[in-house]
């Protein structure tokens, strides 16, 4: 039996390689995918709860997950598609309207 | 002995190609080296006895959400956007904070609730018709009706918002 | 007490008649109204005269005007000897003044507006006259100040004349500015502002210790009676033009003529006499008061004749005539002798109303020249001006049998009889009276005398003035001799009738001395008066080189005097440019400018300050968003682990 | 309920409100009905509001025409609207002055139209509100809601540099309010959670919480009157309004400053306003002066009048601080006088300013030969602004200087000189605009219009009317200043510094 501390970990190293990569790169394509890493490593988590706890809730919860990352997929890439048509550029870093 | 040795495998992967995936200077690459991750993530799911979601993981993340990315990908002409640098000035920052929040994240681990706590046991799955997707299916349709419907409309309107956005503008 | 309401609201009545109907309806018929109503009031005041010589008297409110608090106060009427007189002053010299406008004021676009101005200006003198309190003498002192104002100015497109009107109710305001104090300091004091109550109290507060607290204003023992006295007075310094506040009056003669001899020389500027000898109780009260007073008075009379001496535009001389003869009646009132004082003010209105009314007849021929060095000869072109004109003037000259001599006389006598400061006043007056005989008798000489100075056309023009104005003149002539009448001093086998008269309320003169030393005093007053007369003669009439000589020999005297002790220059470089420089570049620009906004608008900038330096924060960048909040999470969660 | 048997305060409230809502219906484009509904509801508002004098009984302190529903319970706040002898001048003069607003804009304002007039008509309501509110929540409600309508008047229909006036106006008087809004809150524990401001004004706080929540009520109450260093808002919101804002800013909205002091400062917190009499003078004093003397020098027509109601507010300050039944009633009396008198001026100025389009004395001259009986309705106005006997200015000017002569006499002496000042700049005005030979820009202006005339003659006669016969006025003010007086004579003197302490 794989004790439930090691997908934490797993979930946790994932989850951060998320982060890092949310917060460092400047495709946004890829800033995205860094997303869905964090999703998942979060998912993965959950999962490992409701087989450790014995409560579907958790997996109930991953569903959700998973719907709610396709319409943020859907949506988000339709408005990169579009920032791209507006700007001509995919990286964060020269979208800057917002400079105060 | 057997599942340490396929979890460790799964492991080595996924923490291999989440790298490889905001490692990559191409995102071509990035969305294959995810593809792989998906499917790693899925076993790893299987050996959680949770085989419904390790499905709706191949069929949606890998069948769907990533084919989408690749679309777009193969949509936006990214030749220029490949040659500059892939990091941004914060690399530094981001760093220190993805390791501050493994940290903080995991010193959370020794507040883990003891033992199993709900009905739905390794037993009572296998002695229930159908099994894991069976009893997912009776708790969605049951306990949480009510979110499942919401999920529907945010996937509708997800739909519409995709399509309101990505259209080109019509020449009024 | 409907007769006695009658007397100002008649006016009153003409003056909303003509204010609202003027322009439109009545246009050249305006003053029927208003001679109508001044000669209603005139024959009620005659009549009231006799109702008061035959022992009724009146007092009694006629309505409560304002309840505040304690603060009580009525509008009401004090009908008494003072009143009657000077209903009769008032009443008569309107009523020819009115008569004179007529001719005077003919053809004016503004015609209607002056008559509404007279009978308004005829109302408030009444009312300020008539007053039973201090409040409603306040409203009619303000009242004619407006008056004066509108008058002054009602050639408006005139920059002088509109000056002037502004200057005169200013330089008014400064002197009710005291005078209100001392309405106050009587209300606090005795709790009313009625004359019958306060005069009547004043004996209770005698023995008063409060009142006789030294209050530490000035190195002088300032008692309470000697305080409100003193403000009171200020009042009267203002309206009256004496020193320090007589520089309004001069430039008053900007107004139309028959204005100035009516509101500036007979009625409203002896208001301040009027004034003081009504609250004759109070200055009994107070010796110090009381010397201020007499002293105010002569320095007045001697500072203004000598103004007088030297000036060429005929109504300036005359003005300053006027502001001399105040300081007359003010020296009267100082020693004592209030009587002496209402009775020059009654002489003087004749007088000095016929002076002005002759002057504004001999603008009216000279097409408005107002300078004494371009007349000349005018005796042949207009002679009932001319006998007027002379009469008048020896009347103000103190001639025996005018009017004017009775009444300087009896000043004279009783400021040297009073005794101690006295005498030094006598001595200043009868200096006074020569240097009066003098100025008048230069204008008199300078204008009707010798060859006519001025250009062809007005040669030419010369006439005499129409008999709507010459008719009043006339009257007011025999006014000038027969007025003084009932003030012959028991010396001369008259019966001074007045001063009995007025005895009963303004009190009885408390100087003693001889037969021998009145008859001095008389015979020294009326010496320096032909004096005056003949040294005119010398230098004007006979037109040598004289004037010129003396102007030279004396030249910086003759500057000072020319220039009126530079007064006004004096006033406009302490009080007036001061001000205006500190309202413009300290308070409008230091203070409000600087300061206030600068703290007002100095907290925006610094939050802006700090704004701009807080913006950098705001880079635009999702990613760098994203991480300020991942440090925040951070943050949240160590704490949550943490605790 | 009260004496009527209808609650006639909330008619006279609501009412405009009404009116607001009828022209928001009317099609933009139909700018005579626009005006005209305007016009006939706040008559109706003044006329509907005429029973509340004549059923005023003046024996009483007590709130009348009291209407009071539960509105929000929790809370314990209530619907509740009374008026007594100190506000219901200023109703009547609330509505009676929207009237001549409606009619003084009837030519001048040409765009948006459809706004103007309801905006014109919530600040009636609000107007109205203010002075009618018996509950400190409803009260701040009104008080606040006036802001907004009056800002849009500036800076929408106001003079070139109407929106720098706008945003000085909304900041200073927001600032004010904001710590009056902490005060109310206070006041609402303090007071055992009650927002009911007679019940509140009949308590004896703690004197440390007496001293920081007057200055708290000041902050809000002096920048509305406006006191001395926290004036300079006025000048510039009086300038760029268009006339209507002018005239209620400076008849109704600044009334509001002294009209808090009177309601509440002073019976809610009588100790500390004891204590900080005589600085409260001497700030009326520096005002007084510091105004009289600033217009001395000012070029612009409106502005020399806004300036003159620093001065005049001043006198109204004075007269309230005096704390003795002449200054209060001297001072009450002033501020329906400044009102009728401010507004009548700031009406003449709009007059004038829409034939010429200029506000700047020196572009004027000789007006009284164009426009004559124009000349004569400003006379009067300029006497009664600088306090001519007969007229009413002069009846609250004696009044206030008396009472505070009787109460500090250095104060009052002093204060006395603006009256001279007074006479000083107004009628240099007047010299400058109306006498000396007339300018060539203004040789072609008509006189007054029936409008016009109707529009400056209530204010004319009441001039008159006060001046001559202020008893009708005073004789509303007795019961309630008494009443006050008392409420304040009861309190101690203190002036121990320990009890400053808000715990104590």
């Amino acid at each position: 039996m794989v004790p439930i501390q090691w997908y934490l970990w797993l979930s946790v190293i994932v989850f951060s390689i998320g982060v890092f990569g949310f917060l460092s790169r400047r495709n946004i394509i890829v800033i995205f995918m860094s997303i869905e890493l964090m999703l998942n490593g979060v998912n993965i988590s959950l999962v490992a709860f409701s087989h450790y706890l014995q409560d579907m809730r958790g997996q109930i919860l991953v569903f959700f997950v998973i719907a709610v990352a396709a319409a943020e997929a859907a949506i988000g890439l339709a408005i990169i598609i579009s920032l791209f048509r507006n700007k001509a550029t995919a990286h964060v870093d020269d979208i800057d309207e917002m400079k105060g | 002995m057997l599942a340490e040795i396929f979890f460790a495998y799964f492991a080595v992967v996924i923490v291999l190609t989440s790298i490889l995936v905001i490692a990559s200077r191409n995102p071509v690459h990035s969305v294959l080296w995810m593809l792989l991750l998906f499917f790693h993530i899925a076993g790893l799911y299987l050996m959680l006895d949770a085989e419904f979601l390790a499905a709706i993981q191949i069929i949606i993340y890998a069948g769907a959400i990533l084919v989408l990315f690749l679309f777009v990908v193969l949509l936006l002409n990214l030749k220029e956007e490949i040659k500059g640098r892939p990091f941004s000035r914060i690399f530094v920052i981001a760093l220190v904070l993805a390791i501050g929040m493994a940290v903080v994240i995991s010193s959370t681990m020794k507040l883990l609730p003891p033992g199993p706590v709900g009905q739905y046991s390794m037993d009572m799955i296998r002695a229930t018709k159908g099994g894991n997707s069976s009893i997912i299916g009776r708790v969605m349709y049951t306990e949480f009706l009510f979110p499942f419907e919401i999920a529907s409309t945010i996937l509708l309107v997800a739909i519409i918002g995709a399509i309101v956005l990505a259209k080109k503008r019509l020449r009024s | 007490m409907s007769k006695y309401l009658l007397i100002p609201v008649l006016p009153l009545l003409a003056f909303f008649i003509n204010i609202i109907l003027g322009r439109r309806y009545l246009k050249d018929n305006a003053q029927w109204v208003s001679i109508a109503a001044v000669l209603g009031s005139f024959v009620i005041a005659v009549s009231s005269l006799f109702d008061v010589i035959s022992g009724s008297r009146f007092y009694g409110d006629i309505y409560t005007w304002v309840v505040a608090g304690n603060f009580r106060a009525s509008v009401g009427f004090n009908i008494d000897e003072l009143t009657s007189i000077m209903l009769i002053v008032v009443t008569t010299i309107s009523s020819l003044v009115h008569i004179y406008s007529v001719g005077y004021m003919h053809g004016d676009k503004g015609y209607y507006r002056f008559f509404s101005y007279l009978s308004l200006f005829t109302f408030s003198m009444l009312m300020l006259v008539m007053s039973n309190n201090f409040l409603q003498l306040y409203f009619g002192w303000e009242a004619v100040g407006l008056c004066s104002y509108l008058l002054i100015g009602f050639w408006y497109e005139k920059r002088s004349a509109s000056d002037a009107g502004k200057k005169a109710f200013i330089v008014n305001r400064v002197g009710d500015f005291g005078f209100a104090l001392g309405v106050f300091m009587i209300y606090l004091t005795f709790g009313s502002l009625d004359y019958r109550t306060v005069f009547n109290s004043l004996s209770m507060h005698l023995n008063d210790p409060l009142v006789h607290m030294n209050l530490g204003i000035t190195a002088v023992d300032v008692n309470l009676f000697t305080l409100i006295a003193l403000l009171l007075f200020c009042g009267a310094v203002g309206k009256s033009a004496q020193i320090p506040l007589h520089v309004w009056l001069p430039d008053a003669m900007e107004g139309p003529t028959p204005v100035s001899a009516l509101i500036h020389a007979a009625t409203m500027v002896t208001a301040g006499v009027f004034m003081v000898a009504r609250c004759s109780p109070i200055f009994n009260l107070s010796p110090f008061a009381m010397n201020v007073v007499a002293v105010v008075g002569a320095v007045t009379a001697i500072f203004a004749a000598s103004i007088g001496l030297v000036q060429n535009d005929i109504k300036r001389v005359i003005a300053y005539s006027t502001i001399s003869q105040l300081g007359y009646m003010f020296l009267a009132e100082g020693v004592g002798a209030y009587s002496a004082g209402i009775f020059h003010l009654y002489t003087h209105a004749f007088f000095k109303a016929l002076l002005f009314l002759g002057a504004g007849s001999v603008m009216h021929a000279m097409e408005g020249e107002l300078n004494i060095q371009k007349m000349g000869g005018l005796r042949k072109y207009m002679p009932w001006t001319y006998w007027t004109f002379l009469l008048a003037s020896l009347s103000i000259s103190g001639i025996p049998g005018f009017a004017g001599f009775f009444s300087k006389d009896e000043i004279l006598w009783q400021a040297y009889s009073s005794g101690g400061p006295g005498r030094l006043v006598w001595i200043i007056g009868s200096i006074t009276a020569f240097m009066t005989a003098l100025y008048s008798f230069r204008v008199f000489f300078m204008a009707f005398h010798g060859e006519f100075r001025g250009t062809h056309e007005q040669e030419h023009h010369l006439h005499e003035s129409p008999k709507v104005m010459t008719i009043p003149l006339a009257i007011l002539a025999t006014g000038a001799v027969v007025a003084g009448w009932v003030g012959i001093p028991s010396l001369l086998g008259g019966g001074n009738q007045i001063a009995g008269y007025l005895g009963h309320v303004l009190g009885h003169p408390k100087g003693e001395g001889t037969g021998m030393q009145e008859m001095m005093v008389m015979g020294f007053s009326t010496a320096l008066g032909i004096l005056g007369i003949g040294l005119s003669y010398i230098m004007y009439g006979r037109r040598s080189e004289l004037p010129q000589k003396i102007a030279a020999a004396f030249k910086p005297l003759y500057t000072l005097f020319y220039n009126k002790y530079y007064v006004d220059e004096l006033y406009s470089y302490t009080v007036v440019k001061p001000t205006l420089w500190i309202g413009k570049n300290i308070l409008g620009k230091v203070t409000d400018g600087t300061i206030i906004e600068g703290v007002v608008n100095g907290v925006p900038g610094l939050i802006g300050w700090f704004s701009a330096r807080f913006r950098r924060i705001q880079t635009g960048l999702v990613q760098e968003y994203a991480a300020v909040m991942a440090i925040g999470i951070l943050i949240i969660m160590v704490v949550l682990i943490v605790w | 309920m009260n004496q009527l048997g209808y609650p006639i305060l909330s008619v006279v409230i609501f009412l405009p409100l009404l009116g607001a809502l009828m022209v928001l219906l009317i099609n933009r484009k139909n700018e005579s009905l626009i005006r005209w509904v305007t016009l006939i509801t706040s008559v109706l508002t003044f006329i509907l509001a005429i029973p509340l004098l004549t059923h005023f009984d003046k024996t009483t302190s007590k709130m009348q025409f009291v209407e009071s529903h539960t509105w929000i319970p929790q809370w314990n706040i209530r619907y509740s609207v009374g008026i007594d002898g100190i506000s219901i001048l200023f109703v009547m003069l609330s509505t009676l002055i929207t009237v001549l607003c409606v009619l003084i804009s009837w030519k001048a304002i040409k765009d948006r139209i459809k706004e103007f007039h309801i905006a014109l008509l919530i600040v009636d309501t609000a107007m109205v509100g203010v002075f009618s509110s018996l509950d400190f929540f409803l009260f701040y409600l009104f008080w606040e809601a006036m802001l907004i309508p009056m800002y849009l008047l500036i800076g929408v229909w106001g003079g070139p540099r109407r929106l720098y006036a706008a945003i000085k106006f909304f900041l200073y008087t927001l600032v004010g309010s904001v710590l009056m809004l902490v005060g109310i809150i206070v006041l609402y524990f303090a007071g055992g959670r009650t927002f009911d401001i007679v019940q509140l004004s009949s308590q004896n706080l703690p004197y440390g919480l007496q001293f920081w929540l007057f200055w708290a009520f000041f902050a809000a109450f002096a920048v509305k009157v406006p006191m001395f260093p926290v004036h300079t808002w006025l000048p510039d919101a009086h300038t760029e309004a268009p006339t209507a804002g002018s005239v209620i800013l400076a008849a109704i909205l600044i009334k509001m400053g002294a009209y808090g002091f009177l309601r509440f400062s002073i019976p809610l917190f009588p100790e500390a306003t004891k204590t900080y009499l005589v600085p409260m003078m001497l700030l009326s004093m520096i005002a007084i002066i510091y105004g009289a003397v600033i217009c001395l020098v000012q070029s612009d027509l409106k502005r020399l009048i806004a300036y003159s109601s620093v001065s005049h507010m001043g006198f109204v300050t004075l007269g309230l601080f005096a704390l003795n039944a002449t200054g209060l009633e001297g001072g009450i009396l002033q501020m329906i006088n400044h009102g009728i008198v401010t507004g009548a001026l700031f009406l003449g100025v709009g007059i004038i300013y829409e034939r010429t389009h200029t506000r700047e004395i020196a572009d004027y001259g000789g007006v009284a030969s164009r426009m004559p009986v124009y000349a004569a309705f400003f006379m009067i106005f300029t006497l009664a602004a600088i306090g001519l006997p007969g007229l009413n200015g002069f009846i609250g000017e004696f009044l206030i200087l008396f009472g505070a002569f009787s109460a500090k006499k250095a104060i009052a002496v002093f204060s006395a000189t603006g009256v001279v000042i007074g006479a000083a700049y107004m009628l240099w005005l007047y010299q400058k605009v109306f006498f000396q030979t007339v300018n060539p820009k203004i040789e072609a202006i008509p006189d007054m219009d029936l409008r016009e005339i109707v529009t400056l003659l209530p204010l004319v006669i009441l001039i008159v009317w006060i001046g001559v016969y202020p008893n009708t006025f005073l004789s509303y003010m007795h019961a309630s200043v008494q009443h006050l007086l008392e409420r304040v004579n009861i309190a101690p003197e203190s002036l121990s510094i320990a009890r400053l302490l808000p715990w104590r």
